[in-house]
């Protein structure tokens, strides 16, 4: 089983959430966060003193899943987080040793 | 001059102001958090820009004397001859100056109103421009026909006792114009735009019930029985609005919602404003009570439509003050006020009628000079922020600011 | 009439209904985040419901002519022949529609203070029936009992400038009954119920402060020596109170905390109110520093005797209350107010004696009748939301709303 | 006595007490997440601890019977003879009771508007102590001199109608001299210190100009032209000053920031604080004018010279006070208010003078004593939270608490 | 070593980290996320709209700790953080390559 | 590839983050997290009764990099990150498979 980590540009997440339910993703988890890269931050202003923000917004999206999906689910991720602009974010693919629905206690496949 | 008069003017010229910033934080909660500074500017900044307007040549306009009852002349420019003595014409008994000021913070209320129909995407430029071209070609015309001396809406009887034509309809049809001509929202009908602090705008909607008692009740320029009546009614039909769309919401949707109460209340503010003083409490019932279910369906009209007017201003003061200026011409009673004539419901069915012009004539008016304005600016410096400023929020890309840092 | 005296009773009626807002911010701070909205609700929608009461059938009730000493009758229903004179009896220098609004704000917050007992809980519909009786069966006869003419403890010789009894005793007792029958919250002693937003709760707590000037000054219905005095007194023990709680927090807890110190200017108000129009600034240190230290006392008490009053009503009302009843029958002078009477410390024991029936007869009659209402309210309806309710926060599960969405 | 001078005076009592939770609010959305409360505290906290100082000795120093020009007497202690009849000095148509209140929540916002300077680092215990020392041995007897009948600077004629001297100049040369004995904050020049909710800020702002009208107008002690003419050019003033600051700002930094809308507002409000009761509208337009583009240029002096006066009180109430009490000195003009003098503009060079001196005066009275004060404070308990007590934070520090919890 | 990332409902994380902590769980960080599975979120409706949120705020409990513990931990955290209802969240086990203590630089074992 | 994951001191954000830039570190991301360790939270007073709060605000940083970059990266964070008292956090690190950058589709060490 796979960890796909995602940080995309926030006003992304419905789309790419959309596509990853068609795909068949039955679950995933998103956090603020914020990321620093090629994308410019921005200035903020206060009282004449100008502040130069690096940190921009984000969403982070974490799925697992099995192997055999990741390369579909990353496709889409692809497609829908897309703008072309700077700042469209990356995915990272991680390798996950086990999982448990804590319901159920089902284990791997079963549990994602 | 009457000091009891005087400090009741002032005070209510105070309560007034804060309803501004009421605004802003009533607005400044329905939009979304990247937006929140710009929207609340907007309110904030017009006290700045239309109090100046209003002291050099707004009053002038508005209340100087009369040119064939289209406008007032320039010859207050600069408040020259508003003086500490009461005016003979507007409120006998407080100083010429509390009046003026009075009504300076209506003028700033009203403009401020229409900025909930273009919220989170205009350009500030643009929106100062249209702020004093708005103030100055649509509102003090319209004050002066109803409230000015020898204005024609007013000559013709028209009652209009804290603003149903001159501030609410004026700034709902504005608002109107505006949707219509600066377009929708990027991701309307796709993005959801939830509000992102509604204890922000139920302390807004608070604000603003608090000040409108300065609104209605001081409109009577004196302290006395009627100045009573019209805090009362005030406090009545907001108070049965809010209920009123409180249960609409919760038989359409199945919950009652906060948003919905404080919506209500608002609504219900504004259908009273023509009538309060003229009505008596029975009547704020009605006109409370029709007023939150009425303005609840113009929201829902909205979506059916298809133009996006961002936080309500067509259905809540557009057609809530409709509403209330028709329903002046039904339960207005000369019981309550000897000054001002009964409506339908107490033998006067001209008084309908009467209404009625001046609505249609408030509505044409506004509505053509706000898509004129709106035009000339687009002409000469275009109306919307770019696709990414309004995707990354205006508070960043207007203004440099965040609202929040934790 | 009295102009003046008007201005002072409209302006001050406004300021009171600000305390319902100010209530809702303060009392919404201190709950957790996805009970928010419920908990403003329960305020924000009395100001609806309670007027429309008041208006039809409360103002009557209380105020209307009495019946043996225990209600008023139904001859003003729909504020029948509440007009813009004066009425004798309530305010001779004022129309009588300004004293009917200003105690009309009263009636709200009443309840009001109530919901603090109940609040992260209580299902919606059992609280706008709750509302509605306990308004009719508790707050109209105590008001009538106490400020409406023939009222029998009115008629008895108590003092109750602005509402010790009728107000804070009343909701208090109230609110104990209610955390009785409806039960500790989910997690009780296990789970730290944190405040989720102190500078909305000490927002709350300053316009609380503002509004009260309204509430006891006012309470003189005209603007006089008298109403000067109240008003200071009751900013007077607002100050001491904050301070005494403060440092009373800060022995036994080792900080002095904000929330320590808007709880204790809230405790000084409650303290001072049924005082505010008969005693001397010196009395009013005393009486706002020993309220400020009992009401932090009580809320320790809290937690020993195990029921659970979320937002500490009993303490800071119904403690606060009866402390200000009694201590207004030990500091008491006729060189304040010559309509009042003296207390122990000026000479007449009997005042508190007065006073300690008062006390009495009000938390008997309020603790049984919130009792018989909410154990008929439960059989009819029920009381509580479900525990998964409970656990997702009303705010999402009451009314389909979230306070923030950043 | 008249009923509507002393409504007004005791409304204006209220708006004016509103003020220190709005600036409790405007500074601390100013301050980082971590501070708000404690930065809300230190103006919520003055409101009692300055209250019970004035009751006592504070009102009896400002006003009771002078000493040599230089102080008032402790006739008055505990407000001994403060009573419900006017004073025949102090306001002769309203209670003396409703003089000495206003005056008492003037004397509260001053101390309240230094913490802006020391904000996010000093002891509370040492705050506490300041701040009565500060009242007592700085606000006491300025106020005397400007207002108490017999003061120096009042005999010599300088006008200051609502406290340019005695409030905005005394608060900002403390704040300096605050600011340089207290220090820089941690990280003073590497860290971005963000205000962590300008939403606050704004609302704070609002507030402060609401209570401003009952801050300036309310000084007219009397309800007439005066009082109207007063209210007028208070809004003029703070109107215009938003609109330079924020163009000031534009043009500086590119962006027009709400920040700047707000702060612009209050440096107007504290420019035309002194010559309230003088000056013209026209006149008003040019002080708040200029007011906000000094004060601007202030806020970047600071930078320049290197002390961290966290919140800029030194640029907005120091600098515009000065401008203020001077611009009196220029506009004041006896057809505004006849038992005022003219200015250098009518006529009269003489008063600017006159206003020079006074500043001067105020100035280093201030600076010295506050230094004084300070360094003895420093000796006897320390000033300044521990290094790691900086990092955390105030609130969990000094206080135990969180601000927000979600 | 291992890393567990456990999903769960907010108002289980006290009973979770009293269990970790008795299990001799020296260290644990937690963040807010949103989460998006087969629990259904809920609607929201303002001014008459309906919106439906999908996302449910969740906790997620990160704790990085030696091999030899996580079946321990892992039972605790189903155990504590279990309703029997849908959504109580997912376990995910990742391999940790190594840890460093910053304070101290220690590494391996030790700086857990 | 790697993975650091840092949890440090929030104010300790700004000298870490320079720290990496200056080895060429291009991106990261940060997160607002809680921490529970060794280091002890602090007591919070509402109206006269105590809480314990354990959690302590920490941010996480999460760098994805060569795997070359690591003892490097990790010696900036543990020296900016550092203040020598006890809760200054700890530095995780974990393998990554795969690196995809949405905007131009790269992947593996170009799109980092
Ligand atoms: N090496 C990295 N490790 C962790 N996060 C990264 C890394 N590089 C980029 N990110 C994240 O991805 C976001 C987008 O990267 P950026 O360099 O701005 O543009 P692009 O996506 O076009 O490469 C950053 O804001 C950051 O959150
Ligand atoms: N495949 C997954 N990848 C990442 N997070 C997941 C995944 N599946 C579930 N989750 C997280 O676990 C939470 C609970 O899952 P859900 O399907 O609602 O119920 P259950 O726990 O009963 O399976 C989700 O809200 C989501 O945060
Ligand atoms: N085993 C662990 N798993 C996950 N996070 C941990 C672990 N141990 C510590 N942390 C995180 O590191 C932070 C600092 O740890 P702590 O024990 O307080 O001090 P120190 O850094 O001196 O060891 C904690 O607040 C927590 O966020």
């Amino acid at each position: 089983m796979k960890k796909i980590e995602a940080i995309i540009k926030p006003f992304k997440l419905d789309d790419v959430k959309d596509g990853l339910s068609s795909l068949g993703v039955k679950g995933l988890t998103i956090t603020e966060v914020k990321g620093f890269g090629r994308q410019r931050g921005h200035k903020e202003v206060y009282r004449g003193a100008e502040y130069q923000v690096d940190f921009i917004s984000k969403i982070k999206v974490e799925i697992v899943l099995e192997s055999e999906l990741v390369a579909d689910a990353v496709k889409v991720i692809q497609e829908k987080a897309h703008t072309g602009e700077i700042g469209d974010g990356k995915v990272f693919i991680l390798s996950v040793e086990e999982v448990i629905r804590i319901r159920t206690g089902e284990t791997g496949k079963d549990a994602i | 001059m009457n000091t009891g008069d005087t400090a009741f003017v002032l005070i209510s010229a105070a309560l007034v102001m804060l309803m501004t910033p009421g605004l802003a934080l009533f607005y400044g909660g329905m939009v979304r958090n990247k937006n929140v500074l710009g929207t609340i500017m907007h309110s904030f900044i017009l006290l700045g820009i239309i109090t100046l307007e209003w002291v050099l040549w707004g009053y002038s306009m508005s209340f100087g004397p009369d040119h064939g009852g289209i406008i007032g002349g320039l010859n207050w420019f600069g408040l020259n001859s508003v003086g500490m003595d009461p005016s003979a014409d507007y409120g006998s008994t407080i100083p010429h100056m509390a009046f003026m000021i009075f009504q300076c913070m209506f003028a700033i209320l009203t403009p401020a109103l229409i900025t909930g129909a273009f919220a989170e995407r205009l350009k500030f430029t643009s929106f100062l421009l249209f702020a004093v071209l708005w103030a100055t070609l649509v509102y003090n015309p319209l004050c002066h026909w109803v409230w000015g001396v020898g204005g024609w809406i007013g000559s013709m009887g028209a009652l209009d006792f804290a603003g149903g034509t001159v501030v609410h309809i004026s700034s709902g049809v504005s608002a109107l114009a505006a949707a219509l001509i600066i377009g929708k929202r990027l991701g309307y009908g796709s993005t959801a735009y939830i509000p992102h602090n509604l204890p922000m705008t139920i302390t807004g909607a608070a604000l603003l019930w608090f000040g409108w008692f300065g609104f209605n009740a001081g409109s009577a320029l004196a302290c006395n029985g009627l100045a009573a009546s019209a805090f009362v009614v005030t406090h009545i039909a907001s108070a049965v609005a809010a209920l009123s769309w409180m249960f609409m919401e919760w038989l359409h949707r199945g919950k009652p919602t906060t948003l919905g109460a404080a919506s209500g209340a608002v609504a219900g503010l504004v259908a009273i404003t023509p009538g309060s003083g003229f009505v008596g409490p029975m009547s704020a019932i009605i006109i409370g009570g029709l007023g939150g279910a009425i303005c609840y369906g113009g929201v829902l009209l909205k979506s059916r439509l298809g133009y996006d007017d961002s936080l309500d201003v067509v259905a809540i003061h557009g057609l809530g003050g409709t509403w209330g200026a028709l329903a002046t011409g039904l339960f207005a009673s000369t019981r309550i006020n000897p000054d001002g004539a009964n409506g339908l419901f107490f033998g006067n069915p001209g008084q309908l009628w009467i209404q009625f012009v001046s609505v249609i004539a408030t509505m044409v008016f506004a509505f053509v000079m706000t898509i004129i304005i709106l035009k000339l600016i687009d002409l000469v410096m275009g109306l919307r922020v770019t696709e990414e400023e309004e995707v990354k929020g205006m508070d960043i890309c207007l203004h440099n600011e965040t609202g929040y840092s934790y």
